[in-house]
């Protein structure tokens, strides 16, 4: 049952070797210190924010490829990999299409209401 | 209201322009449902099996017929996009000069509270003609104020106020329901909706002998909960705040609106009038829905003394379609108004915690 | 594997429905990740709910936040970082079939999931402490023995619980994750005491490390959002 | 596959069937073909218990004041009939009858991927449902099958947190399938069998399966989050606590929208399968369809805030979610368009799953254009909450995805059982189902249009004409689906045997021999060929 699309999965696994995994690791806890030390500093938060966010994701990346395998393996474990996150990506920003442009409670906008309402319709 | 129709009356100034795109829509489908059922029928007929072994040509597929039908529906689908939005937008606007009118939904019945003082419940009387806002409220769960023959329906979520406005077209009684499954009485939860000639809403509000309204009531709340020994002297003032803009310890500006007075009330923390304290107690589960829409009547009422928007600004400034006198004396003070003659005065004895303070 | 299913006639190591060993493998491999997209939604929906309220009670979450014990977490981010690495040599172990290299980074990864947990047990009695379990004895009023300061006294504390609810029901469910992973990895080592796996044929372990470096990123993004998005 | 051998089933040896008869046998079978048949009795038992509340409904409303039971108990039956219909048949029906049973055969393969993982799947959705059953025993609970918080959170008594944890657990069947399946497809294809040779009904379950894996865990945790919030009377959705209820609403239909599509998905890969084995041809524009699909899982994840237009959500998300929602009717148009373009100088013959098929496209069709005038913003302020969008629903689900699972029944059941039905009877149900369901929901747009809300117990008499109409078809239409049952049940015994091939159909499954053997096929199958070859097919004089 080997078919076409099978088989070019199937080349030799590699692996990363140990001193690559603690490569890793040391590039890890280095992010750790470093995102501590940044939230105790405040930039605006932000920028604070943005920052912490940035580290994780980039945490985040660097065990999926290394410790997971993702960069070892096969090119098809890419989309399974990716999915769950880009998923998560729709259900935040549509969500947020809605929050961040509500106006009840009002004025989560500076502005208050959307400004298309500006203008009062006469009948 | 109770006879039988195939089609809803047109009582509102949105019923025609939904009615309008309801048709247009019907008009699409019933061209795609006819179009596939004479399709089908010819085919089934034309190229029955005719014998068991019957093998037909392969077609593989069409190129320019696969555009065509993926364009064409494509456009239409715009288009009732964009009409649908039209509509919609137009439905949420607000309409100048509207009278409010205070909408109440909780298990299981609505409550209706006219500025002069008529009260209704499960009944809502309103001048033909005339723009209406609602601003509903509820008390307990999730309710949707819903007027078939007006074409409007609003969920009414508890913690904030929702608004809608119409005008009605015609005179008559038509249905009030209430949409969203609310519990047990969900279907008692009706009434009746009266359109009446604006001569006779009169007669009939002034035959109401209200025990006493609204914004009376407001004002007897307002003394008697304790609002009155902070605001004016420690707390702004009321007066003028309605649809004024108001500045906030985080530098954004809002619009005082039913729905921010009401949150001021219930959720005083949530946003605090600039280079003031927070130290309005929170008013939740101590005055009913229905309570503060009394004293938002009675806040309403301490309008005139509003000044008109200064430089500060943006013109753009939304709703806000009353332009007060500029020349009434101002009373009291009134410091989160803007432009803000900046308020420096703290009332004594309260210290700005530093991130409450205006950046 | 061995029960139910039928073994390949020609390879005992595979079961009957695949075709040889890579396509096994592969099958357990995408089968996990599949299984993790799903749990990154499963957590996702909870973040998604803690990022509306945070940008709507930015001021209240701030506060939630530093009610974090930051070095406590970051320790704990520490201990699951290392785990991870030694799950990471436990796999690589198990490529090269070496059985006893299996069975101490096994160990060495549950001890450090087990401490993970104990730390963060820490945090919840600290917590529970100062009053911040939501429904069971949350105040905004801290307790005076304690002498603790009332930088709590946030003027809503209703906001402050919804971040403690946020708080419980995240770390929770990722402390539930990492009890799953801990008796997952138990049940390996003793597989591999009774040497069930060989260099052609770990699934099981690949899969479970997988599952736990998962769980290792789910913290990666707890620990920010919890901890340190404190400054305002 | 250029000629139909003839191989009668009962003259060889073993068969998944006859192989042992031991419950045993049964109840810890690994074999995705009895796990289909398990599924297959178990959702048929939740169909009748939820078709029983339907029928309970329907009678209550005959007259305005309702007739049969009080309305605590009909807001309980209509939560009932929700929840068991959607999470205890519709939503596993296709995929975990029909997809358990002919996937792997249909990529060649000797089982699904994690055959074990399969099993747990139906014993948690036994588990599930046995949640749900007790909820039920005990009552019930009367939130309707969205939940809505903070009615369902705070103050709805019942059994919801019984309900809730039923739903939770078969979700999880849910994506136990999904994932079996998605690895299946990935990793079993027999040689040859490339991507684009795949059966479009593989590529629709394909697509469900990623939408089952990726939407149900939100919907899992949203309930959870309902159940941590009544046990607790913490408030995470509560307004008094400045919880969101509306954020419970965007949790819920980011799961529940999608999940429309895992009822829908499945049954257009039937249709699909049904329109070219009964036209003879290969679907016209295979290529569109099988994209089609995987475009609605994916776009289907983008519109879920169409059911909130009057919720108070933003005017600016309602005009995002409402333009998503139109783009969303492309990839289905692309589908029927197709379908009817194959029929074009086919060899057309009107058997059962045909006639099921061919309803199919009509009702469908309603359902989904009337889906987009919900869609349209202007419009759903009106209708939002009432029949009509009751009757848009029941257009898609029963008389859509419904009709397709029954068509593929009839279609596959000789490949399953070894046996062939009276197909007198199956045209006869077939039509009875067509014009019930018409009578039953076509009064209901009205009636939508005029205003009557959902979930009313009682309603005002104005309406009462339509709601006879609506539930003298509900009659007609119990007594179609009662049918079935009964003579698919009787040719269980008496039903002629068959050969491999009966309806002279191209594909895998019909090249093994009915019912199929423990393994599916007497010898590894290699495709050569596109699918749906039918301009090669010949015949025999046997077949
Ligand atoms: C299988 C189930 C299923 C499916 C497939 C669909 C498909 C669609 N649904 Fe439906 N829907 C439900 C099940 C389903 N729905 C349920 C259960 C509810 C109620 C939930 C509740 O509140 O209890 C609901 C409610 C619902 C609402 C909310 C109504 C309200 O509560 O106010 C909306 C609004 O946009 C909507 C829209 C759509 C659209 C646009 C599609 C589209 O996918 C349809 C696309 C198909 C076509 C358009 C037809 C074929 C195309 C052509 C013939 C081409 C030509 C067409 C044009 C040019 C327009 N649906
Ligand atoms: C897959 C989904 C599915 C299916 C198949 C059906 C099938 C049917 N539904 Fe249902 N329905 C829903 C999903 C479904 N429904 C949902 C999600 C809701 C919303 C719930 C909510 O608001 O929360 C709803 C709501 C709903 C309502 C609105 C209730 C209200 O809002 O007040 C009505 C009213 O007419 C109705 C009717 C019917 C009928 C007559 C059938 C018929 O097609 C059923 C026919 C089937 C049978 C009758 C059983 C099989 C027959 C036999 C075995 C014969 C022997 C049995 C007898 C003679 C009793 N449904
Ligand atoms: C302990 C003093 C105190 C009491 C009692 C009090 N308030 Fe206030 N209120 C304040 C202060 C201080 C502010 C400004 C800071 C803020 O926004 O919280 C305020 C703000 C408000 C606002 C927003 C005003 C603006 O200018 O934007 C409203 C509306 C309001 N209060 C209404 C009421 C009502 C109604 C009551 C009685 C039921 C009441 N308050 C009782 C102190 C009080
Ligand atoms: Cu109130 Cu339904
Ligand atoms: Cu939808």
């Amino acid at each position: 049952m080997s078919n076409a699309d099978i088989k070019d999965t199937r080349r030799v696994r590699r692996s990363p070797s140990v001193g690559t995994y603690f490569l890793i690791y040391v590039v890890l806890l280095l992010l750790l210190v470093f995102t501590i030390g940044l939230s105790l500093v405040d930039f605006g938060h932000h920028w604070n924010n943005l920052a912490a966010l940035l580290i994780a994701i980039t945490k985040a990346f660097l065990i999926v490829l290394f410790f997971m395998h993702v960069r070892y393996g096969p090119r098809s474990i890419w989309p399974f990999a990716a999915a769950g996150f880009v998923w998560l990506g729709i259900f935040l920003t549509l969500t947020m299409t809605d929050y961040l442009t509500r106006n009840h409670p009002p004025a989560i906008s500076p502005r208050g209401e959307p400004h298309f309402l500006v203008e009062p319709q006469s009948r | 209201m109770n006879q039988f129709r195939l089609f809803p009356e047109e009582a509102s100034n949105l019923a025609p322009q939904v009615d309008a795109i309801f048709w247009f829509e019907m008009a699409i489908s019933a061209f795609f449902v006819l179009l596939f059922i004479v399709l089908i029928v010819t085919f089934a007929i034309r190229y029955r099996r005719r014998s068991e072994s019957e093998v037909p040509p392969r077609i593989e597929g069409n190129l320019p017929l696969e555009v065509a039908w993926i364009v064409i529906p494509f456009a239409m689908l715009l288009v009732m996009f964009y009409w649908g939005g039209l509509v919609y937008v137009r439905a949420k606007r607000p309409i100048e000069n509207a009278t409010t009118l205070n909408v109440l939904g909780k298990q299981w019945m609505w409550k209706v509270q006219h500025p002069e003082g008529g009260r209704e419940i499960n009944e809502m009387h309103v001048p033909l003609g005339r723009p209406v806002k609602l601003v509903m409220a509820s008390q307990d769960v999730i309710h949707d104020f819903s007027i078939p023959a007006f074409r409007i329906k609003q969920d009414v979520i508890p913690g904030a106020y929702m608004t809608q406005w119409f005008v009605p077209t015609q005179l008559g009684e038509y249905r009030l329901f209430c949409s969203q499954y609310c519990g047990n009485g969900h279907s008692q939860m009706i009434g009746r909706i009266v359109v009446m000639n604006a001569s006779d809403y009169q007669a009939w509000l002034a035959g109401f002998v209200p025990d006493e309204s609204p914004s009376a009531a407001g004002k007897r709340l307002f003394e008697s909960w304790g609002c009155a020994a902070c605001h004016g002297q420690r707390a702004p003032t009321m007066a003028g705040l309605y649809q004024s803009k108001v500045l906030l310890s985080d530098g954004s500006i809002v619009l005082a609106d039913e729905n921010y007075l009401h949150e001021s009330i219930l959720e005083p923390a949530a946003k605090i009038v600039a280079s003031y304290p927070p130290i309005m107690p929170s008013y939740r589960n101590q005055l009913s829905e229905e309570q503060i829409f009394d004293l938002i009547e009675y806040i309403k009422t301490m309008q005139s003394v509003a000044r008109p928007p200064g430089p500060g600004i943006p013109p753009t400034g939304p709703i806000a379609p009353m332009p007060a006198p500029s020349t009434l004396p101002v009373t009291g003070d009134s410091p989160r108004r803007i432009p803000n003659n900046p308020p420096e005065r703290h009332p004594p004895g309260f210290d700005i915690p530093s991130n409450l303070k205006s950046p | 594997m061995k029960s139910l299913i039928a073994v390949h006639p020609d390879d005992p190591e595979v079961a009957g429905h695949f075709e040889d060993i890579d396509q096994q493998r592969e099958s357990s491999s995408l089968g996990m990740w599949t299984f993790l997209a799903t749990e990154v939604l499963f957590f996702g929906a909870l973040f998604v709910g803690y990022f509306v309220y945070r940008v709507r009670y930015p001021e209240a979450f701030r506060r939630g936040s530093e009610e974090m014990n930051l070095w406590l977490g970051g320790l704990n981010t520490a201990v699951l970082l290392t785990s991870s690495l030694t799950m990471a040599l436990g796999v690589h172990a198990a490529g090269h079939g070496d059985n006893r290299g299996i069975r101490r980074f096994l160990a060495v990864t549950m001890v450090l999931g087990l401490a993970f947990l104990g730390i963060k047990a820490i945090e919840y009695a600290a917590e529970a402490h100062e009053r911040l379990v939501p429904a069971v004895n949350f105040s905004t009023i801290p307790p005076d023995e304690a002498g603790l300061p009332s930088a709590r006294q946030h003027p809503r504390p209703h906001q402050v619980e919804l971040f403690m609810i946020f708080y419980f029901v995240m770390t929770g469910l990722h402390a539930l994750h990492m009890i799953v992973g801990v008796s997952v990895l138990s049940f390996l080592f003793v597989l591999t005491g009774r040497g069930w796996f060989t260099a052609r044929w770990h699934n099981p372990i690949e899969t479970a490390g997988l599952y736990w470096h998962f769980v290792d990123i789910v913290w990666v993004f707890l620990y920010p959002c919890l901890y340190l998005l404190r400054q305002g | 596959m250029t000629s139909i051998p003839y191989i009668p089933a009962y003259a060889t040896a073993e068969t998944y069937l006859n192989r042992s008869y031991r419950i045993r046998s049964w109840l810890l079978t690994v074999d995705h073909k009895r796990i289909g048949i398990l599924f297959m009795i178990s959702i048929t038992l939740f169909f009748v218990v939820g078709g029983a509340a339907a029928t309970l409904i329907r009678l209550h409303l005959l007259s305005p004041a309702g007739t049969l039971v009080r309305v605590e108990t009909y807001n309980r039956l209509f939560t009932l009939h929700g929840v068991i219909m959607v999470w205890f048949f519709l939503i596993p029906s296709i995929p975990t009858v029909l997809g358990n049973f002919l996937l792997p055969i249909m990529v060649g393969a000797r089982d699904v991927a994690f055959p074990k993982l399969n099993l747990a799947s139906w014993y948690l959705f036994i588990i599930g449902g046995s949640f749900t059953i007790l909820a039920m025993i005990f009552g019930g609970t009367d939130t309707g099958w969205t939940f809505y918080t903070p009615y369902s959170s705070q103050f709805a008594n019942g059994h919801v947190i019984l309900v809730i944890t039923g739903i939770f657990v078969v979700g999880f069947s849910s994506i136990l399938t999904g994932i079996n399946f998605i690895v299946t497809v990935h990793q079993m294809r027999a040689p040859g069998l490339t991507w684009f040779r795949l059966p479009l009904f593989v590529w629709a379950i394909y697509a469900t399966s990623v939408v089952q894996v990726l939407a149900t865990p939100v919907l899992a945790i949203t309930l959870a989050l309902v159940g941590i919030e009544r046990i607790w009377r913490v408030g995470i959705f509560d307004p008094a606590v400045g919880g969101d209820p509306v954020l419970f609403q965007h949790m819920f239909w980011f799961y529940s929208h999608p999940a429309v599509y895992i009822m829908i998905l499945p049954a257009f890969g039937v249709e699909s399968e049904l329109i070219a084995a009964f036209s003879r041809k290969r679907p016209f524009g295979y290529g569109f369809i099988a994209m089609s699909s995987v475009a609605i899982a994916i776009i289907g994840f983008l519109v879920w805030a169409h059911h909130m237009f009057v919720s108070g959500i933003s005017i600016y998300a309602g005009l995002v979610f409402s333009l998503l929602s139109m783009i969303v009717a492309v990839p289905s148009a692309i589908k029927v368009f197709n379908w009817i373009a194959t029929l074009y100088k086919g060899s057309i013959a009107l058997k059962t799953p045909m006639l099921y098929a061919l309803g199919f496209i009509g009702l469908f069709v309603i359902g989904g254009l009337t889906g987009v005038m919900l869609a349209t913003l202007g419009l759903d302020m009106h209708v939002h909450d009432t029949y009509f969008v009751i009757a848009h629903f029941h257009y898609i689900m029963v008389g859509g995805a419904v009709m397709a699972y029954m068509g593929g029944i009839h279609y596959w059941w000789p490949k399953m059982t070894g046996r062939s039905y009276s197909d007198f009877w199956g045209r006869i149900a077939a039509i009875t189902i067509f014009l019930g369901f018409n009578l039953t929901f076509f009064p209901q747009f009205v009636m939508g249009y005029l205003g009557m809300p959902r979930r009313y117990a009682m309603y005002p008499p104005e309406f009462a004409v339509y709601n006879i109409l609506s539930s003298a078809g509900a009659s007609i239409l119990a007594a179609g689906y009662l049918l079935p049952l009964i003579y698919l049940t009787l040719s269980l015994k008496y039903g002629e045997r068959v050969g491999n091939n009966p309806w002279g159909a191209v594909g895998l499954e019909w090249e093994t021999s009915s019912p199929p053997p423990v393994h599916n096929f007497h010898k590894p199958p290699v495709v050569t060929d596109e699918a749906y070859a039918y301009h090669k097919l010949k015949f025999t004089p046997e077949s």
